[in-house]
C-alpha cells in the first residue's frame, strides 16, 4: 500500500514539476530575450516587470478559436501536440534531482529510456505537419524528421561516452560514479550531447524545421489556440528535460560543493544554468542553412562524438 | 475436450482459468497489439497505417517489459518508434501519401492474402497450442540486479558470447548505410 | 598399265570438273583450259587404252573398298571392245564440244559452270563405259541426269529451258526407278552385282525372271535412250545450248541406255518377250520421230527427233540380238550427230534462230557458214544413209540383221542361239527401218534444202532490205574454235562406215559378227533412201513454185494459200518469242541480233517458205509437229492425275494432319498460357503462392505426426 | 506466465504481418507488415529465452540483432522505394511488372509499320518518360527543400 502511495506521490510530483518549470523556462525566456535584445513589450503586464506576462499568453492561447483545418487529417492532427508533449513528462520521471531516491522512478536502464523516449517526441512533429495538409508543414515535418535521425547518432554517442565511463546505463549509477575530473574528462561528449539535443529540440540555431522565414512555422503553422500552447509547452519542455540530463550526465547533477541534502539545489541550479543557455544561444547565433545543419551533424558532431568514445575508453582503461 | 485441457492444466497448478495478474496485462496489451496490427494492415489511410504500427510496436515494448525483457523493451522503443516508424513516415510523405483513404491501398491479392493468413493463423495457432498448452515459464521476480533482461546480463552475454556476430552485424550494418546511401544518391547526369 | 590409263579416263575430266568449279569466277582465264585439257587427254587416253587393250582382249579388275551388308559392291572396271571404242567415242566427241564450247559459250556469264559441268557429264559417261559394277555404273548414270538437268537448264533465265531440264530430268528418273529395281533384281538372281558375274550366270542360266528384269531395265534404257514412250524429254531438251545437245545426242547419254543392253544383251536374249517389245519400242520410235522430224521447223528439232530415230536403229538392231550393228551405228551416229549439231549451231549462231522457215529468208546464210554447209551436207548425207558415208554401212548392217533375225537365223554373235530372237521381231525391224530410212531420206533433205537452198527470187522482198544492210552480217565470221571440230568429225562421219567393211577389224573388237550388208538389204535400202530424196526434192520444187506464183499473184490470195499450204504448223512462233530467243544466242552484239531479228520475224510472220514437209505429210503434219500428241496424252494420263493427287495430299497434309500438328502444338500452348499467367511480375502473387504451399506442407507434416 | 500467451500471440501478429505483406500495394506499408512480422518473430524469441533461461540469453541476442537487421533492411528497403517512386512514378507493387510475361496477344518486339509508332508510344505510357518526368521532379524538388 506504501509502496503504491508513494508511487501516486512520486508521479504528482513529477507531473508538478512538468507543469511549472516548462513555463518557468518559457518565462526566463521572454526575460532574457527581452533584456538581451531590448524589448520593451514584455516589461509591462503586470506591473512589475512584467511578471504577468506569462499569464496573459496563457490567457491568450486559450480564448482563442481551436481551429482544425478543412482538408487536415482531424484525429490525427488534433493527437499531434499530446505525442510532442508525453515523451518528456514520461523522461521527467526517470531524472534523478537529489540522491537518496530523490527520483521519479530509478529505472535500470535509465539513460536508454530516457534517449529512447525522447526519440519518439519527433513523432508529434511529424504528425501535425502531415495531418495540416499544408505543404509548409509537411516541409517542417519532413525536417523534423531528418533532423532527428541525423542529430540522434551523435547524442546517443556522446551520452554512450558516459556510461561507458560510468559502466552503467543507469542514471542514478552514473551519478554515483561522477567525479569532479569526469567534467573535463567528457566536455567534448557534453558539447556534443548538448548541441545534439538542441538540434533535436529544434531550437535555434537550428531550428529549420519551423523556420518562419522560410516555411512559416513548419509543422505548426496551422495550429492555433491551447493546441498551439501544447506545441510550445512540449519545446520548454524538451528544454527542461535537455537541460536536466545534461546535467546529470555531464555536470555532475546533484554533486556540488555543499552538503549532500542540498543535491536536489545543484541539479536545479545547473539546470537553469543550462536552460539559459540555450535561451542565450537562441538570441546569439543565426539559423543554419539545411544542407549546413546536416553537414555539421555528420562530418562535424559525430566524429566529435567518436574521438570522445575513444578517448573514454583510452582513460577507461588505463585507470583501471 | 475444454474440460479436460482444464483439468490438465490445473493439475500442474497453472490454470488458465485463474491467471496472475501479469497474464491479465499481458492478454490485454496483447488484444492492443493485435487490433492496432490489424488495423495497421487494413487502414485504408496510409499515415495512419503507420502510427497504427507505432501503438503495435510500442505495445509490444511493454510486452517485453511484461516478459523481463527491459533492455529489449527500450531498444524496441529506441530502434522502432524512434527510427524505423520515423523512417516509414518519412517513406510516406516522400512518397506523397495522401489525406483521407486511397481506395487503392489493397490490392487485387486481398482476399487470396485474407484466406492464406486465415490458414496460416488457424495451422499456427493450432501448433502452438498443441505444442505449448502445458508448458509454464517463471518470470524472474523484476528489479534483481541479475534479471533476465537486464542491461548488464544483455551486455555480458553479448559481449562474451556474442561478439562476433555483433561485429559481423556492424559489418552489415555499414554495407547497409552505404548501400542505402548509393542508392538514393541522385546522379549527376539526372539531376 | 592399261589399268591405270582406264582409271586416268573418268578421273581426268573429274578431276577438272572439281578444279573448274573451284576456280569458277575468280580465275575466269583457267577456266577453258580446265574444261578441254582434261577432256581432250582422256580422248587420248581412251584412245590409249583402245590400243593397248587391243582386238578381242578384255580385262576386268575390281577393288572392294569396303564390305557392305549383303551382296557386294565393287570397284570394278570391265574393258573390252565395246567399252573402249565407245570410250575414243566419247573422248573425242566431248572433246570436240569442249573446243568448241569455248567460243560458242564465250560471252555466257555461266561458262565456268557450264564447262564443269560438261566435264562431269564426260567423265560420268567415262564411268558407265568403264565400270564393271552395276551400282558404281547406276553412280554414272545418274551423275549423268543431273548433270543434263542442269546443261539442259542452262538458260534459266528462259521458262522453256526452265521446263525442259525439269522434263528431262523426270521423265528419266521414270524410266530410273524401274531399272533400279531391275538392277537389284538382277543382282538377286545372279548373287552379283558384277557385269561378268551377271553375264556368267546369265550364260549358265541362274536368272529366274528374265523377263521381269529385262522389262524394268528396258524401262530405264527407255528413258535414257529416249525410246518411245519416254522419248518426249529429248526435243525439248533443245533448249540447251547446242554444244550440249550435241553432247548429250551423239555419245553420252542417250548412248548408254544403248550401251547398257548392249552389257547386258545375253540377259535381254533370255526372254524373247523382252526381245519383242524392244522390236516395237523400237520400230514405233523409228517411223514416229521421222514423221516428227519431217514436220519441225525447229532445226535442232529435227536433229533430236533424228536422233530418236536413229537410237530406234540402235535399239531394233539389239532386238535382233545383234549388238555389233547397233554399237556400229552407235558410233557412226554419234560422229555425223555431233556433226550436224554443231554445224546447226554454227548456222544457228550466224542465223540467230532456230527457225527454218526464217533461215530460209536469208539469201546469203549458205555464203556466210561455208564450214556449216559443207559439213552439214555431209552430215545429213551420213543420216540418210547414202553410200559411201558411214551412216549407210551401219544402218545397212541394222538392217541386214534384221533381215537375217526375219528369216531366223539371227546374228548373235554367239551370246545365244539364233533361235533366241523371234522372227517377228525381224521383220518389224525391218519394215520399220525401211520405212524409217524412207523417211530420215526426206527429212534430211528437206532440212538442206529449205536451210540453205531456198532460192533468192522465193524470199519476199520485204526481208531483203533488211539483210542487205553493210555491216548486219560479216561474211564468214565464225571463230575457228567452231569451224575445225566439224571439220575434224566431218572426217570420221564420211569414213567411219568404211572400217565397217573390212571384215575383221571393227568385228575383231566386238563379238566378230560381221557388219558387212547383205546384198538385198544394201540395194533395197539405198534405193529407199535415194527415193526419199527424189520424193523430199520435188515436193520442194513444187513448193517453191507456188511460193514464185503467190510472189507474182494477189499477195493476199496468194498468202492464204500459201499459208495453208506452206506454212509449217511449228513456225507459228510469236516475233517476240524469236527475238527473245536470238537475245540469248551468244556471240553478237545485241544490235546486231536485233537487226536479223527484224528480218526474221518478218519472215515468221508472213509465213512464205517453200517447205515441202506439208506436200510430204499431208493431213499428218499437224499431229507429227506436235510430237503427235504424245505430250498432251501425258498431261492427260500421267500429269493431272499426278497434280490431283498431289492436290489431294496436300489437302490431306493441310487440313488433316495439320489441324492434329496444330492441335498437338495447340495443347502446350494453352498449357503454357496458362502457366503463362500465372508469371504476372506481381511479387505477391509469387509470394501468395509460396506462403500457400509452406502452409499446406506444414498441415502436412503436422497430420502426418 | 503460459508460454502460449506469447506465442499464440507471436503466431497471430505473424500471421496479420502475413496478411499485408501479400495484400498490401503500397511498397511502404508493405515493409510495415513485414516489420510486423519480424516483430512476431522477436516475441517468440524473447518468449523462448525466458522460459528456458538459457545461459547464453540466445534469445534476447537475436532479438537484438533482429531489430538491427530490420533497421538496416527498412533503410535500405526505403531508399529502393523511393529510387522506384522515383523513376516509376509509383510505389504500387503490382504496378511494378516489368518481369511479366508479356500478354500473348501483345505488339510484336519491333515496331511492324509505320501505323505501329503511335501504338507503340500509346501502350508504353505507364513507364514512359514523360509522366514520371514531372512527379519524380515534384518529388525531387520536396525531397530537395527537406
Amino acid at each position: 500500500m506504501t509502496t503504491a502511495l508513494e508511487a501516486l506521490l512520486r508521479c504528482v510530483a513529477v507531473l508538478v514539476v512538468f507543469l511549472t518549470f516548462p513555463l518557468v523556462i518559457g518565462q526566463t525566456e521572454h526575460k532574457v530575450m527581452a533584456h538581451m535584445q531590448g524589448r520593451l513589450g514584455p516589461m509591462y503586464a503586470g506591473g512589475f516587470h512584467g511578471w504577468a506576462q506569462l499569464v496573459a499568453d496563457g490567457v491568450k492561447f486559450a480564448q482563442k478559436e481551436d481551429i482544425v483545418p478543412a482538408g487536415a487529417d482531424r484525429r490525427i492532427f488534433q493527437l499531434a501536440p499530446a505525442v510532442a508533449l508525453l515523451p518528456y513528462l514520461l523522461v521527467l520521471i526517470a531524472i534523478p534531482v537529489g540522491p537518496g531516491g530523490f527520483v521519479g522512478q530509478a529505472l535500470d536502464a535509465g539513460l536508454f529510456f530516457v534517449l529512447a523516449v525522447m526519440g519518439i517526441g519527433v513523432l508529434g512533429s511529424l504528425m501535425a505537419g502531415w495531418a495540416s495538409a499544408n505543404k509548409f508543414s509537411l516541409l517542417g515535418g519532413v525536417r523534423s524528421a531528418a533532423q532527428l535521425l541525423a542529430y540522434e547518432l551523435p547524442m546517443l554517442l556522446a551520452a554512450a561516452s558516459v556510461a561507458m565511463a560510468a559502466g552503467t546505463v543507469s542514471l542514478t549509477g552514473i551519478l554515483g560514479a561522477f567525479h569532479w575530473w569526469w567534467v573535463p574528462w567528457q566536455i567534448v561528449g557534453g558539447f556534443v550531447f548538448f548541441t545534439s539535443g538542441l538540434a533535436e529540440l529544434q531550437r535555434p540555431p537550428f531550428d529549420m524545421p519551423v523556420a518562419d522565414s522560410e516555411i512559416i512555422f513548419g509543422a505548426y503553422t496551422e495550429y492555433t489556440g491551447l493546441r498551439f500552447a501544447l506545441f510550445l509547452l512540449s519545446e520548454y519542455a524538451g528544454i527542461l528535460v535537455l537541460c536536466a540530463l545534461t546535467a546529470v550526465l555531464f555536470l555532475g547533477g546533484w554533486h556540488g560543493p555543499l552538503s549532500a541534502d542540498l543535491g536536489w539545489l545543484w541539479t536545479l541550479l545547473k539546470t537553469f544554468a543550462l536552460a539559459f543557455v540555450v535561451i542565450w544561444l537562441r538570441v546569439t547565433y543565426p539559423r543554419l542553412r539545411e544542407d549546413q545543419l546536416m553537414r555539421f551533424a555528420w562530418t562535424f558532431l559525430i566524429p566529435l562524438a567518436l574521438a570522445q568514445l575513444a578517448l573514454t575508453g583510452i582513460v577507461k582503461v588505463v585507470i583501471s | 475436450m475444454t474440460a479436460a485441457l482444464a483439468a490438465s492444466l490445473s493439475s500442474q497448478g497453472h490454470s488458465f482459468l485463474s491467471p496472475t495478474g501479469v497474464e491479465i496485462v499481458f492478454v490485454l496489451v496483447g488484444l492492443a497489439v493485435l487490433g492496432a496490427a490489424v488495423l495497421t494492415v487494413s487502414t485504408s489511410q496510409l499515415v495512419h497505417a503507420a502510427l497504427w504500427l507505432v501503438v503495435a510496436l510500442g505495445g509490444l515494448a511493454i510486452e517485453y517489459l511484461l516478459l523481463t525483457a527491459e533492455f529489449i523493451a527500450w531498444v524496441q522503443v529506441l530502434i522502432y518508434l524512434g527510427s524505423v516508424v520515423v523512417l516509414v513516415l518519412f517513406g510516406l510523405m516522400l512518397t506523397r501519401a495522401p489525406i483521407g483513404r486511397s481506395p487503392d491501398a489493397d490490392s487485387g491479392n486481398r482476399w487470396v492474402a485474407l484466406g492464406l493468413a486465415v490458414v496460416a493463423a488457424g495451422t499456427l495457432v493450432t501448433l502452438v497450442v498443441d505444442a505449448f498448452r502445458c508448458t509454464w515459464m517463471d518470470l524472474p521476480a523484476s528489479g534483481s540486479t541479475s534479471v533476465n533482461g537486464s542491461t548488464q546480463a544483455n551486455g555480458e552475454v553479448l559481449f562474451r558470447y556474442w561478439v562476433l556476430p555483433f561485429e559481423a552485424l556492424s559489418v552489415l550494418l555499414l554495407a547497409a548505410l552505404v548501400g542505402a546511401i548509393v542508392l538514393s544518391r541522385r546522379h549527376r547526369e539526372e539531376g | 598399265m592399261t589399268l591405270t590409263l582406264a582409271v586416268l579416263v573418268p578421273l581426268l575430266p573429274f578431276l577438272g570438273a572439281l578444279a573448274g568449279l573451284a576456280a569458277g569466277r575468280r580465275i575466269p582465264g583457267l577456266i577453258a583450259p580446265l574444261a578441254v585439257l582434261p577432256t581432250l587427254a582422256s580422248a587420248a587416253l581412251a584412245v590409249a587404252v583402245a590400243c593397248d587393250l587391243g582386238t578381242g582382249r578384255h580385262l576386268d579388275a575390281a577393288t572392294r573398298l569396303t564390305p557392305t551388308g549383303g551382296i557386294p559392291i565393287d570397284l570394278a572396271v570391265h574393258l573390252d571392245g565395246f567399252s573402249t571404242l565407245l570410250a575414243v567415242l566419247v573422248g573425242v566427241v566431248a572433246g570436240c564440244v569442249q573446243i568448241y564450247s569455248t567460243s560458242y559459250l564465250r560471252d555466257d556469264p555461266r561458262y565456268s559452270s557450264y564447262a564443269a559441268l560438261v566435264s562431269l557429264f564426260t567423265a560420268a559417261m567415262f564411268l558407265v563405259l568403264y565400270s564393271g559394277d552395276l551400282i558404281v555404273l547406276l553412280v554414272g548414270w545418274e551423275v549423268m541426269g543431273i548433270c543434263s538437268y542442269f546443261l539442259v537448264g542452262h538458260h534459266w533465265e528462259r521458262d522453256d529451258a526452265r521446263s525442259a531440264s525439269i522434263k528431262a530430268f523426270l521423265v528419266t528418273k521414270l524410266g530410273d526407278i524401274p531399272f533400279l529395281f531391275g538392277i537389284f533384281a538382277l543382282a538377286a538372281d545372279a548373287g552379283t552385282f558384277r557385269i561378268s558375274g551377271v553375264l556368267a550366270a546369265a550364260a549358265n542360266g541362274q536368272l529366274h525372271h528374265p523377263t521381269l528384269i529385262a522389262l524394268l531395265l528396258l524401262c530405264g534404257v527407255a528413258g535414257k535412250s529416249a525410246q518411245f514412250p519416254l522419248h518426249t524429254w529429248l526435243p525439248d531438251a533443245m533448249a540447251g545450248p547446242t554444244p550440249v545437245s550435241a553432247l548429250i545426242h551423239a555419245a553420252t547419254m542417250v548412248a548408254a541406255g544403248i550401251y547398257l543392253v548392249a552389257r547386258l544383251l545375253p540377259v535381254f536374249l533370255l526372254s524373247s518377250a523382252a526381245l519383242i517389245v524392244l522390236g516395237v519400242m523400237a520400230a514405233v520410235t523409228m517411223v514416229g520421230s521421222a514423221l516428227c522430224a519431217l514436220a519441225q521447223d525447229d532445226i535442232k528439232r529435227v536433229l533430236a527427233y533424228s536422233t530418236v530415230g536413229q537410237l530406234g536403229y540402235m535399239a531394233g538392231a539389239l532386238a535382233t540380238g545383234d549388238r555389233d550393228a547397233a554399237v556400229f551405228h552407235l558410233l557412226t551416229h554419234g560422229a555425223f550427230k555431233a556433226l550436224l549439231f554443231l554445224a546447226a549451231g554454227v548456222v544457228i549462231h550466224a542465223a540467230h534462230t532456230n527457225s527454218l522457215t526464217a533461215m530460209s529468208r536469208m539469201p546469203d546464210l549458205r555464203r556466210r557458214v561455208p564450214d556449216a554447209y559443207w559439213t552439214m551436207a555431209i552430215g545429213l548425207l551420213a543420216l540418210a544413209g547414202i553410200p559411201p558415208f558411214s551412216g549407210f554401212f551401219s544402218k545397212e548392217s541394222v538392217l541386214t540383221a534384221a533381215e537375217r533375225a526375219a528369216h531366223g537365223e539371227a546374228l548373235t554373235g554367239g551370246l545365244a542361239p539364233a533361235t533366241a530372237v523371234p522372227g517377228a521381231v525381224g521383220w518389224i525391224v525391218l519394215v520399220a527401218g525401211l520405212l524409217t530410212g524412207l523417211l530420215t531420206a526426206m527429212y534430211a533433205t528437206r532440212l538442206w534444202l529449205v536451210a540453205f537452198r531456198t532460192p533468192g527470187a522465193a524470199q519476199p522482198a520485204a526481208a531483203l532490205p533488211a539483210t542487205a544492210q553493210p555491216g548486219t552480217a560479216p561474211v564468214s565470221a565464225e571463230p575457228n574454235a567452231m569451224r575445225w571440230p566439224l571439220w575434224l568429225l566431218a572426217v570420221p562421219a564420211v569414213a567411219l562406215g568404211l572400217v565397217g567393211l573390212h571384215s575383221s577389224w571393227l568385228p575383231s573388237f566386238l563379238d566378230g559378227v560381221s557388219l558387212t550388208p547383205s546384198g538385198s538389204t544394201a540395194i533395197l535400202g539405198t534405193c529407199v533412201a535415194l527415193a526419199g530424196v527424189l520424193v523430199s526434192y520435188a515436193a520442194w520444187r513444187r513448193a517453191t513454185a507456188l511460193v514464185l506464183d503467190a510472189a507474182t499473184a494477189s499477195p493476199r490470195r496468194a498468202a492464204h494459200e500459201l499459208d495453208e499450204s506452206t506454212r509449217p504448223q511449228g513456225t507459228a512462233a510469236e516475233p517476240r518469242e524469236i527475238t527473245a530467243d536470238l537475245a540469248t544466242v551468244p556471240g553478237r552484239s545485241f544490235a546486231e541480233a536485233l537487226a536479223d531479228a527484224d528480218s526474221a520475224a518478218l519472215a515468221a510472220s508472213t509465213g512464205h517458205a517453200p517447205d515441202p514437209a506439208r506436200l510430204l505429210l499431208g493431213p499428218l503434219m499437224g499431229p507429227a509437229a506436235n510430237g503427235f500428241g504424245l505430250d498432251r496424252l501425258y498431261a492427260a494420263v500421267l500429269v493431272r492425275p499426278v497434280l490431283a493427287a498431289a492436290g489431294l495430299v496436300r489437302f490431306l497434309d493441310r487440313e488433316v494432319i495439320e489441324t492434329y500438328l496444330a492441335g498437338a502444338a495447340g495443347a502446350p500452348k494453352l498449357l503454357g498460357a496458362a502457366v503463362r499467367k500465372a508469371q504476372n511480375g506481381n511479387a505477391q502473387t509469387y509470394l501468395s503462392a509460396l506462403v500457400a504451399g509452406a502452409v499446406v506442407l506444414a498441415v502436412l507434416v503436422a497430420v502426418a505426426q | 506466465m503460459h508460454l502460449a500467451y506469447p506465442a499464440v500471440l507471436a503466431a497471430l501478429l505473424f500471421c496479420v504481418g502475413l496478411y499485408g505483406v501479400l495484400a498490401r500495394r503500397n511498397a511502404v506499408l508493405m515493409l510495415m507488415s513485414v516489420e510486423l512480422m519480424l516483430n512476431a518473430v522477436n516475441l517468440n524469441l524473447v518468449a523462448f529465452d525466458v522460459w528456458l533461461r538459457d545461459t547464453l540469453h540466445a534469445g534476447q541476442a537475436l532479438t537484438l540483432f533482429t531489430i538491427t537487421i530490420a533497421a538496416a533492411e527498412i533503410g535500405l528497403g526505403l531508399a529502393i522505394v523511393l529510387m522506384v517512386f522515383r523513376t516509376q512514378g509509383t510505389a504500387d507493387i503490382d504496378r511494378l511488372r516489368e518481369l511479366s510475361e508479356p500478354p500473348a496477344d501483345g505488339l510484336p518486339p519491333g515496331p511492324t509499320g509505320a501505323e505501329a509508332g503511335p501504338d507503340d508510344s500509346d501502350t508504353a505510357s505507364p513507364a514512359s518518360p514523360a509522366s514520371p518526368a514531372s512527379l519524380t521532379g515534384s518529388a525531387q524538388g520536396k525531397a530537395g527543400a527537406v
